[in-house]
């Protein structure tokens, strides 16, 4: 028997589902998002699209403008792919994008990161020491630029100590830098921009007016303290900690049988149970 | 008269700026005749592709990448190699299991066991964006020696590059300019080409036409050629000009395991298989079956690949809207 | 730390470089929404064009440029306008006589006895080149302050103007740097747009890109409304995305007495008209026949050049490679 | 009765015609020429392509590559017009073609112009004084850019003291300024560019080792002193004055039946017949 979409709250999804539809629902109607071109980024989205926003439009880095993707994706194949660039407005190259986002056209990034501080700096280069024995990753790719040059942005992590680091070992891509008023600017980057939030499966974090990573919402199946125990500082915390939304049905079947349909990208993490007494149950993979 | 103030300087080295002595090379190297420059994968990557260069080339070994031509270049053990690595996933580690990297600017590039290892053999990694390095291209392909740009500021990735942080003379604040970049010679893979070197590209990319203009030599490698005729019959399609390209190499299946857009998806089990070897750390093995087992890129189709498997990714591209001129 | 030495300046004012307050604008005002921007000239210039802007246009009145807007800009008497001469030809002479122009950013344009009578009334001229205007633009439109460019050095043009000659950090050698342009509005005509304004240009331009990104405010006018359902199946043909355009016209002939490739052959006769007028002084009464003496740009058609010349123009355009997606 | 083509030279032919053909006799087979879109400067490429350069390739100002133009063009429809930009290898814009002759691929540019000084300097803009009562002319257009760009640039212009001035009023588009070693390069301009040739109906000047002009050969039909006597100043004379070439009855048929059909361009100024004694008669209009 297959369950029935509806708009009600699901009892049964995985932390990576409630990660996606977390920040769908921050999507704005009538704005552009610069999105990497597959994984969750993607998803959120698309899935805002096809729900309350639907006039939000994304580019991805190839300058690939409001395409109506051909999904699934082929594996890896997320840019500069026939599926992904289906049915697009223009087809452009990264100059493109990268002026476009240059001279403001992008409203929101949305970035997958391997490791975040408090200022919101994002790693993905290199942990340990740089010069010496450190462990390297992939490199910036595109973040570097969105996180630049888009008006907000808009971070996706796990909870994990390792990934709130107080300062990150490598500046890939720039945040608040040190956190000083202006920092941004007295580094060339263009005024007003920077992150706006970090959503991990636990928890939504905004910034404070002092540009201090500020725990706004939790999950309803972890407690502030779990959170908090998952991150190597302390965050600002919001006057009232809000909760973190619950996929509705109808968004899980759009997630699992348009979006990511071999689970590639939802199927991943813990999967979360709402048990009949409204408790919940963290089924660890 | 008035100074600009240099505000922060970047300490590593980098691909020297001379855009005066690319424009003499231009002039006394570059065919502005409609000669043919058709020739074997082989014969070009021998002729064009030389020990030290600096080496670039557009999109990557999943994607409308010159996947065969980088083959080629390893087959030949291109030694020494500075790798432009924007938008590059596996590529330079394709390049560095080979042996022909020594240094890369890296923009994004799939990292490993491998990564680690080069680097304490004596690999040299430069860190920039991909955005920072098509940026670079451009400033190359201009003919000037930098560009201003909006974005790497504050990142270390600056500390490690030739960037400049410098007081705009025209507002005052603060602006990042990036040093342009020539490289000696780059590989880019086409939909179609002309024997001339007349190249057009469908669908997004990254760079390819900054690419062309700013390199000392380019290989091109097509999935069809056309007729000169068809180039003359829709100029608007042209994305590459004729007089910038040293040599045209016919190569169908060229992006392989990777996809071109309108021609072929790519195989999914052939790509998975690169990340495969790197995470398991067996890219020699990897390249002992892809590479150096076989003569040519036609010998590693016809015995790896299987010309059933060719039809059936030829097959998946259903997409055809916007693909063909 | 270092120091770049400013060479030379060039002495007269130019339209203010700002990039972060640019960037504020297209925040606030463009629309990133599919939403209809279609609109019937004489509001899209009500609306679009205000007295005192600095005003840009791609091409000119007699090849693919938005000829009717002109005219239109003219009807309304719009005032005060800081013109963008780039490859302009007649237009400039077109707007000083409807007493439109204040200031002209010169690339090349058309001399007459207006010019001298205009300078004597107090326009002024700025003297550039087209290229270091379609820099200035190419500039705009990435968002940065000014861009290097290895012309205009040397030259008189260069000290009547908002150029500056650095000692360039990366090489030491003099170098030219000319300001970003950020045009208040421009006048795009294109063969075809959809009602969102994602447009397509076929055959060579100018600089119609880098034109509508730079601006505030963009007009398109078209020769053709096309569905969005055909944009989608070609993105490639795509050059001016909907993002930045604020309205489109659609204006069949919009480029009359001009030449729009691919849909009809110039005027000869008209054309001609226009040199006559300028030379024999006579734009008043040019403006009074094309211009004053007609509502709009459908009554001007009708009845000065009439159906029976626009088919003959139509069917004159024989040439179609190229042309039509 | 129709003169029949041929290759011996020609007994009729207009100033401008003798003009055309000297540059297209120089005109080098296997170059790039960044030329005006219309009027002598083509004509002189095209006929130079009919012959003995045909390898030789034009692009114009709005980054049209290599076409092969519908002839005649409309009147003042040299650029971003059907005909001119039919069959090209590729159709660009401003920008792209600027691209170009910035990284070298320019190898010649061919102008038409107003008035030049010694140094080759070149003035479009305006006679007198500048900031006071001067008259104004065009503007440099696309003469600027492939003054300064192109590896070498053939002027073309009419033997006249008003137009050969010691100094032009106005440098629009750039020789070599004040004549002085290095003086381009001082100014920014990329290093060994500059005027190479400037051909008049009456003469043909080159540039000595000091960057001054030089006349080289003289037309048939004129002596050295007639030439000097239309000059505001000395130019260096070389060891040895050639004499201009002759059109040939092929090149004027080209001319007159394929490029310049209404003659526009051609029929303008004196007639040159040669009479049977060998002597010139000049036709003035």
């Amino acid at each position: 028997m297959t369950s029935q979409p509806s708009s009600e709250p699901a009892s049964q999804f995985t932390e990576r589902e409630a990660q996606i539809v977390n920040v769908a629902h921050m999507v704005e109607n009538g704005k552009t998002y610069w999105v990497a071109g597959g994984g969750s980024p993607l998803y959120a989205i698309i899935l805002a699209k096809r729900s309350a926003a639907p006039q939000a439009q994304y580019i991805t880095e190839d300058g690939c403008i409001a395409p109506e993707p051909d999904l699934p994706l082929d594996p890896i194949m997320t840019m500069v792919a026939a599926k992904a660039g289906y049915r697009a407005l223009q087809w452009g190259n990264m100059n493109a994008s990268g002026m476009h986002a240059q001279v403001g056209l992008m409203d929101y990034g949305i970035l997958n990161t391997l490791q975040v501080d408090r200022w919101g700096n994002v790693n993905s280069t290199a942990t340990g020491d740089y010069e010496g024995e450190g462990r390297r990753f992939n490199g910036p790719g595109g973040a570097d630029s969105i996180a630049a040059l888009c008006w907000r942005t808009i971070l996706m992590t796990d909870q994990q100590k390792r990934k709130f680091v107080d300062h990150v070992d490598f500046v890939s891509s720039p945040g608040f830098l040190d956190g000083s008023e202006g920092a941004r600017e007295r580094a060339g980057l263009p005024r007003n921009t920077g992150p706006y939030k970090v959503v991990t499966p636990w928890a939504v974090f905004g910034y404070d007016s002092n540009r201090h990573l500020r725990l706004e919402e939790v999950a309803p199946w972890v407690t502030k303290e779990q959170v908090l125990a998952e991150m190597s500082f302390e965050p600002t915390l919001a006057p009232e900690i809000g909760v973190m939304e619950i996929p509705t049905e109808d968004e899980l079947n759009t997630l699992r049988t348009e979006l990511d349909v071999r689970g590639q990208t939802s199927d991943v993490g813990a999967w979360i149970i709402r048990n009949d007494d409204r408790s919940w149950t963290i089924a660890a993979p | 008269m008035s100074v600009i103030q240099v505000l922060a300087e970047g300490t590593l080295d980098f691909h020297p700026v001379d855009p005066d002595g690319f424009r003499e090379y231009v002039r006394d190297h570059k065919r502005r005749a409609l000669e043919p420059r058709l020739m074997g994968i082989r014969e070009a990557v021998e002729r064009f592709v030389q020990d030290g260069d600096y080496l670039a080339y557009d999109c990557n070994f999943f994607m409308r990448g010159p996947s065969a031509l980088l083959r080629e270049v390893i087959r030949q053990r291109k030694k020494d190699l500075w790798v432009c690595g924007k938008f590059t996933y596996v590529d330079s580690a394709l390049l560095t299991a080979g042996g022909c990297a020594a240094k890369i600017d890296v923009g994004f590039q799939m990292a490993g066991p491998w990564l680690r290892r080069a680097l304490d053999d004596g690999l040299k990694i430069y860190e920039y964006s991909n955005v920072v390095m098509t940026t670079r291209l451009q400033a190359g392909s201009m003919g000037v020696p930098f560009l201003p740009i909006r974005s790497f500021g504050g990142t270390d990735g600056f500390k490690y590059s030739g960037a400049k942080l410098i007081e705009d003379p025209y507002t005052g604040q603060p602006l990042v300019i990036v040093p342009a970049l020539n490289p000696d010679v780059s590989l880019i893979h086409v939909q179609q080409a002309d024997q001339y070197g007349n190249c057009r590209v469908f669908g997004t990319g990254i760079s390819h036409v900054e690419c062309a203009l700013a390199s000392k030599r380019v290989i091109i490698s097509a999935e069809e050629i056309v007729d000169t005729e068809e180039i003359r019959r829709d100029p608007g399609r042209t994305t590459i000009p004729y007089y910038v390209v040293d040599a045209v190499v016919h190569a169908p299946f060229g992006c392989y395991p990777g996809e071109v857009q309108g021609y072929y998806a790519s195989d999914s089990e052939g790509v998975l298989e690169v990340f495969a070897s790197i995470g398991r750390d067996q890219l020699d093995a990897y390249l002992q079956k892809y590479v150096y087992d076989h003569e040519d890129e036609q010998q590693m189709l016809d015995r790896v690949v299987g010309q059933e498997k060719l039809n059936a990714l030829k097959a998946r591209a259903t997409i055809k809207d916007g693909y063909h001129p």
